[in-house]
């Protein structure tokens, strides 16, 4: 085996990649050359094992300014402003370093936003640990909440919401997926091809080190011999304080109009920068090493150009406005170095201490790379856990027991002790707190907010991918018209296990098919995305994740609607409750199963609840709202009475059904609504117009919640099981 | 009883914004002469038995430091 | 009135404070941290945030910033000034208010509302509250444990100087009722002349009920009451 | 050139929660056997000139340390 080919198996090349890289050039490479395929042909940039299903995803929409591509999406919500999204995985990092995985992975999506030319207005994270009995898990959650909120706080970026979920089989592989939703004001976007011959290429930011370069020390030893390995930390550190003056002097170089194009580092760095740019540009690149500001000495190039050094970027500047453009850089006292400038040979050319170090066709990198579409193959389990039956199970006989143990279960029971560490006020835009179904953040200037939410069950995808992610949209969905808004559109975050094996492609590939229709059923084009494979040890995968997160307008912030009962209340229940506790809390918390089908999806009948509710809350005619997801009926009546600080009196009729399911089951398209007792009929009508089953069920009253009189739960114990077991099982290691 | 110290400090290449932005302080107050700040922990302890040397060690890399990007050294007096 | 918004490297809160004079109606400039020759303000805002990523200690490092110089003649000649939480540790780093912030006794970042009791209402920050008045207005610090040696603390009570502390709903300032582990709940306090306010709690954030309370506009409508009765000094 | 240590440690009698979390998460790991944790600041820097000394304490009572809350020690090599 030739050394070249070594180093490109090394690197996490193929075989036959390897030859495909001699037939583009028409001879052997460099060895940084190797390095810049290496990682512009991974999974990560290149998207290999994923790219051809999600091109099926639905894009489009009339206020979609920008789909999947850029760095993030935009959508128009009027008035001359826009809204750029997206969501990001950075599972692995955390798994190694809690607290810097986590913090990197905030400044990396915020950097996403920006470098669009929006102000970062919401950060949103989706966790998922292991059970927390285990001390490592609470180590992980501590360092990951942690990391989240002194990157996110410190840049004065409100972190609004999110999710977390404890399986075991995350316990080796956490998940740390983080959003982030940016507001732009005026037409003007900042894209990322380079453009115009002769502009100037700029590097701004913090200094190249040898930050996260760790899979390419297999170079070192050819070119680097003294460097210890202590020298090639693969941890990336981040710098909010430097973040936070780069937002300001991006966005003050847009306003000035002095950028032609920009482009924050993600993965593989000054690489992945300069060939992307290049090629969406249709240009060329010449970029000389010599002039990157280094953190350290004796860097070589291929260290320089795989870094992913944080708090960094690469913009585009006419020489005219060199000058100026310095001048913002200095006012915020962002370091700005001229490294080379743009070409018009669609090569991306690197020099450094004059040597060619690289010299590629920039399309080969981003559009010419290798394409799989591996075999699907659904995995046994999933027949055995269908067939399982929860109505072979006995019911406890404490149904009071049972309702507590799951509302201080920490899948249900109250974030609070993660988003109080999270600065969720800074901007005064915050117009619904943390707790309930989504964020809600007011665009000033405008009588409008958006709604923000991610979901995503990653038990109920297991059991079943299709059914499960569907699930996930549309529990987005409802989430958002929940609080009084209207789903707009959808940026996900894929998290799998090794594609190359069928039986996770076929939970992929089943995913993202119940993606498509629910995503069309819904009217939420995807715009941005991400995807996670590889989330695996031991050879075991991690339920098949996909994160779906998603923004909706409110249209006037008189529509925003709680989850809080008020006093006096009617109380309503739109949708059905089936015989669905397959995947449930209730069989998790109390029979310790994880089987069963999951509650299925009808998106039509969704869809026509989602109206009514909106419809509802737009005629002033609701003053609660609250969706039945985890834990079920029960669960979502408690949390509504908590919220509110009022107890409930509840009489279900629940026909077929046995109390147990008609408490604990998760069917979907249900919402709980209060209104004051004369608009009840009115929204009994709004239902049957919509063909939305309706039932009146009791009403908000009293210090207690009461539920046909089996259920007996004074609110004080209910809040304190709510509020502070999660605390209590982090901080003390007690379930 | 002995007096013991610990000290956590970034690993060499790990980047510490901390130290930088205070060394950029420092310049701007005019010590110009000053370079290559870095900030890390100083720990101080009492402790007792005999095997305090080997204990030190494993709090050390259990606890008091993140082996992952922080190295440590550790002195007992009398 | 005018106000004039500093704004630091790091510095977060500033365009919310900027707002909520605004939307007081009140003329408001920012004021860059290079800054060394404004005039023409009624009142100084000291935002929150985080000065230099508040690295070392919050407030530290931006207390050298060319800005402060002035800011301390400002107050020396009876200039109306007002920090907040980061605003607040950086007065107390440039020793333009007593003591010393601690990290907070948790370790954790603190969000949320809080109650807080007002112990001196005869300033020009609270002259719209009522004496012992019990409002809310949220916290959002890591480092507000505020702490004075004895002989300051005893200087503090004599002057009357400790304008907030947190408390419970009812107004209890027992320890338990304290956030963040700070000496006494003391939450915010004015120099002993009266004109420079330092507060953990942000009212900024607390200026409508769709905010989740509207208690934050006494701090400024106090201002804007002092200074139309001739409070404070305009920088000329 | 001089390499220089400046550590800060909070002074006595004021409270310490960090170094009584990490004692008490040392004592829960089964180390009973430490007592009285403490959790300063050690900075390390290279500094040139003559007056290093001098300059040493005046960054240290001006920046690095806050003397209200902190007390600092330094040491300088070579
Ligand atoms: N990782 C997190 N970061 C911030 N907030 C979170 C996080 N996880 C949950 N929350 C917040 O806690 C509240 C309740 O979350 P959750 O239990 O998922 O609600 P629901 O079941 O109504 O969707 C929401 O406001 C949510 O945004
Ligand atoms: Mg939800």
């Amino acid at each position: 085996m030739s050394d070249l080919l070594s180093i490109a198996l090394e690197l996490g090349l193929k075989e036959d990649e390897y030859s495909r890289i001699v037939k583009i050039l028409g001879r052997q490479p460099t060895k940084t050359e190797i390095a810049m395929y290496s990682v512009m042909w991974s999974e990560h940039c290149a998207y290999k094992h994923s790219r051809k299903l999600l091109s099926k995803l639905p894009k489009s929409s009339p206020y979609v300014l920008q789909g999947p591509g850029e760095n993030a999406g935009i959508i128009n919500i009027g008035e001359d402003k826009a809204i750029a999204l997206k969501m990001e995985s950075h599972n692995h990092p955390s798994a190694v370093e809690p607290f810097q995985g986590a913090a990197t992975g905030v400044g990396g999506i915020v950097r996403d936003i920006f470098t669009m030319g929006a102000r970062p207005i919401a950060s949103m994270n989706s966790l998922r640990f292991g059970n927390l009995s285990n001390p490592r898990q609470r180590y992980l959650i501590d360092g990951v909440v942690d990391g989240i909120a002194q990157y996110g706080n410190c840049i004065g970026v409100p972190t609004v919401g999110g999710e977390i979920y404890f399986e075991d089989a995350y316990a080796e592989n956490c998940l740390v997926n983080a959003m982030c939703v940016g507001l732009l004001e005026g037409e003007k976007i900042i894209m990322s091809g380079a453009a115009g011959p002769g502009n100037l290429v700029i590097l701004m930011g913090s200094k190249t080190g040898r930050d996260g370069i760790g899979g390419c020390s297999v170079l070192a030893s050819e070119e680097f011999d003294e460097t210890s390995a202590n020298k090639r930390p693969s941890v990336q550190v981040g710098n909010p304080f430097m973040e936070k003056l780069l937002i300001e002097a991006v966005l003050e170089l847009k306003g000035k109009d002095l950028l032609v194009a920009l482009q924050d580092f993600g993965a593989a760095g000054i690489t992945c920068s300069s060939c992307e740019m290049s090629s969406k540009g249709e240009a060329g690149m010449e970029l000389d090493l010599d002039k990157v500001p280094q953190r350290e000495p004796n860097m070589a190039a291929y260290e320089m150009m795989m870094s992913e050094s944080q708090e960094r970027m690469m913009a585009v500047v006419t020489p005219e406005k060199l000058e100026q453009f310095m001048e913002v850089c200095d006012k915020w006292e962002v370091p700005a170095s001229v490294v080379g400038k743009v070409t018009d040979d669609g090569m991306v050319t690197i020099r450094h201490k004059g040597r060619l170090e690289a010299q590629l066709p920039s399309k080969s990198l981003t559009d010419d790379i290798p394409i799989y579409c591996p075999e699907a193959k659904e995995p046994p389990y999933i027949k055995e856990v269908q067939s399982f039956d929860p109505l072979s199970l006995k019911e406890p006989d404490d149904l009071n027991e049972a309702l507590l143990s799951i509302l201080g279960s920490p899948d249900v029971a109250s974030k609070k002790w993660v988003y109080s560490q999270y600065d969720h006020m800074v901007q005064t835009n915050t117009l619904l707190l943390p707790g309930s179904d989504a964020a809600v953040v007011g665009i000033k200037g405008t009588n409008k907010a958006i709604a923000i939410t991610t979901d995503c069950n990653g038990r109920h995808c297991y059991l079943d991918p299709y059914e499960g992610t569907k699930e996930a949209v549309a529990e987005a969905a409802r989430n958002i018209v929940c609080c009084g808004g209207k789903p707009l559109a959808v940026t996900d975050c894929l998290n799998f296990g090794n594609p190359e094996k069928p039986h996770i492609f076929w939970q992929f590939s089943q995913s993202i098919e119940g993606m498509i229709e629910a995503c069309k059923a819904l009217d939420t084009p995807v715009v941005s995305g991400n995807v996670s494979f590889y989330n695996e040890s031991f050879g075991e995968a991690i339920y098949p994740t996909p994160t779906i997160g998603m923004v909706g307008i409110i249209e006037d912030i008189k529509h925003i609607t709680s989850i809080a009962f008020k006093e006096g209340d009617a109380i309503i229940l739109l949708g059905e409750t089936k015989a669905e506790l397959g995947g449930s809390q209730y069989l998790k918390v109390i029979h310790n199963k994880i089987s069963g089908k999951p509650p299925a999806v009808d998106l039509e009948k969704e869809k026509s609840l989602q109206e009514a509710v909106l419809a509802a809350i737009k005629q002033g005619l609701v003053s609660s709202a609250h969706d039945s997801s985890d834990g079920g009926l029960a669960i979502a009546l408690a949390k509504c009475c908590i919220a509110g600080g009022v107890g409930a009196w509840i009489s279900l009729e629940y026909n077929n059904l046995s109390f147990a399911q008609a408490l604990f089951s998760e069917s979907n398209s249900r919402v709980i609504i209060s209104c004051k007792a004369d608009n009840a009929q009115k929204i009994q009508a709004l239902c049957e117009n919509n063909k939305i089953t309706c039932q009146n069920i009791g009403q908000a009253t009293g210090q207690s919640l009461s539920i046909n009189n089996t259920i007996n739960l004074p609110l004080g114990k209910l809040r304190d099981v709510y509020e502070k077991s999660l605390e209590k099982q982090i901080v003390g290691g007690k379930s | 009883m002995a007096k013991a110290k610990v000290f956590v400090t970034l690993k060499e290449g790990i980047l510490d914004p901390q130290g930088q932005t205070v060394e950029n302080a420092l310049k701007n107050l005019g010590y110009n002469n000053v370079s290559n700040l870095r900030i890390g922990k100083y720990i101080t302890l009492d402790i007792e038995g005999d095997n305090t040397k080997k204990e030190l060690e494993e709090m050390s890399h259990k606890l008091l430091a993140n082996p992952i990007i922080e190295d440590y050294q550790i002195e007992i007096e009398g | 009135m005018k106000f004039g918004v500093l704004v630091f490297p790091g510095s977060n809160c500033d365009t919310d404070c900027h707002w909520a004079v605004s939307e007081l109606g009140q003329e408001v400039d920012y004021i860059w941290h290079h800054q060394t020759d404004f005039n023409g303000y009624d009142c100084l805002i000291l935002p929150g945030g985080f000065s230099y990523g508040d690295f070392l200690r919050s407030g530290a490092i931006a207390r050298f910033s060319p800005v402060m110089k002035k800011v301390k003649q400002y107050a020396q000649t009876g200039g109306l000034i007002i920090g907040i939480c980061n605003g607040f540790q950086i007065l107390l780093e440039a020793g333009l208010l007593p003591g010393a912030m601690k990290r907070n006794d948790s370790l954790k970042f603190i969000c949320r509302h809080v109650n807080l009791k007002t112990e001196n209402n005869q300033t020009s920050f609270t002259n719209k509250f009522t004496h012992g008045q019990v409002v809310s207005i949220p916290i959002a610090h890591n480092e507000g444990s505020y702490f004075a040696d004895e002989a300051t603390l005893k200087v503090l009570k004599e002057n009357n100087q400790i304008i907030f502390r947190y408390c419970s709903e009812t107004g209890n300032t027992s320890e338990k009722y304290c956030p963040n582990g700070a000496l006494e709940n003391i939450a915010g306090i004015c120099n002993k002349e009266g004109n420079v306010l330092g507060m953990m709690p942000h009212p900024e954030r607390a200026m409508s009920d769709m905010l989740g309370s509207s208690d934050g506009r006494m701090v400024f409508e106090s201002i804007i009451a002092a200074s139309l009765q001739g409070r404070g000094k305009r920088d000329e």
